[in-house]
């Protein structure tokens, strides 16, 4: 099997497609995560639409930190047998899978869904990934949160 | 010694560049580089990445080395985004 | 759409025919469950192996089951947007999967992955469909862990 | 009264027949048609829904019910399987 479990890319996400990539003889659980473009967004100001998104990635370190999460996963779940992210770069519509997160294990009570939950809370932390917002009359870059041990904005934090 | 520094998304576009080398003296940190260079984004929340591992301000470079200056993560999706430009 | 929410089908089973089943404008989560046949599985005995197997179900009944475990889910969490189950009938083969529930949310902390979760849970405790184990040499009807509340072997239960 | 009776999977197999229709006396249970058609399978575990909806064995049955009876349902997949006919 010749397809990356860890990859950028700026074509359409297919859901049978990761499965396929985590698919394994001796699996019979696979939790798959999408993240799709909402074009509605509930607040307290009532519904924001959003027309499209464009997303930007620092792509070997983004890859590379993908790599890592699924390395945390072993360790911290070791019945997982597989794990593949693939996200999204360049222009995504409406409804469209940005990012598609697959976890395979024996059985569904060997840590699947947990594992799956975790990988997308720590891709929105260490994954150099970002995008931007459009809509009828304006665009932004979103920033996520900010996590204090890599912010180097104060000259005096602790090393990690 | 000469370091490759690269910026993305909100940064870049505050920086009004993308990727630039740099000459800077041996030793150097990377406080030193942002010092020297983006003066003006230090009041912004970033990272820096060398050769693709997050490093911190004092971080000592070595010629050659790529330098990212990373805003705070959004990829993914699925959490509610903010409009504006973050505080 | 016309595509049916909760379906039996002897049909292979697709992720992005699903994801497509649950996606909304308003939605920005999708958890899919797949299971998945496994041809190996490991035992106190070392590994057993199954060839494929087979899906017979009381499909009327195990349709309106699965509708059921739709409404449960929106009552527990009520931000679910979109809920789908399909299951396969007939033959299955190593790695296919046998069904898929996908759940949508508007964010992914609404629920999406706990109530996957507790939908297969709940397939397996109520929704009438039966797995034949073939291997090389013997085949056998599987049947799963006795609900006390459903069994009517005893005359003297409990109404429910 | 006449109702329809269904078997499903294990309980099919050892029934020795799928469908049947039954004749039974008005007022008749669901444990009234069981010993009545199906005495050799009350040893076993299952359950039995009338007209598409899990009963019990006092439901009380009507002329052209549908009664299936269900062996303990092993649908899904991603669980141990057991080897052999469970006790």
């Amino acid at each position: 099997m010749s397809a990356k479990l860890f990859e950028l890319t700026e074509n359409p996400l297919s859901q049978d497609d990761i499965l396929r990539r985590v698919s394994r003889f001796d699996c019979g659980g696979v939790v798959t995560f999408a993240g799709t473009v909402r074009g509605s967004t509930a607040t307290g100001d009532g519904d924001r639409e959003t027309d499209f998104l464009v997303y930007e990635a620092y792509v070997p370190m983004a890859e590379k930190m993908m790599a890592r999460i699924g390395d945390e996963i072993r360790e911290r779940w070791p019945l997982v047998k597989g794990v593949s992210i693939l996200h999204r770069i360049g222009r995504c519509d409406i409804e469209e899978p940005t990012v598609l997160i697959a976890v395979a294990t024996p059985h569904r009570d060997d840590g699947c869904f947990e594992a799956c939950r975790y990988a997308i809370e720590r891709l929105k932390e260490i994954v150099p990934i970002w995008k931007q917002e459009n809509w009828r009359d304006g665009e932004v870059w979103v920033e996520g949160p900010r996590q204090p041990d890599l912010d180097v904005s104060t000259p005096n934090q602790a090393p990690t | 010694m000469k370091v490759r520094l690269v910026l993305f998304a909100g940064l870049r576009q505050a920086a009004g560049f993308k990727r630039e080398t740099v000459s800077l003296p041996e030793d150097a940190t990377v406080g030193d580089l942002l010092e020297c260079r983006v003066p003006n984004l230090l009041g912004r929340t970033f990272y820096v990445a060398v050769n693709e591992e997050f490093a911190q301000r004092d971080t000592v470079l070595h010629d050659g080395d790529e330098v990212a200056l990373l805003p705070p993560v959004s990829g993914g999706q699925a959490h509610p985004s903010r409009r504006g430009f973050p505080s």
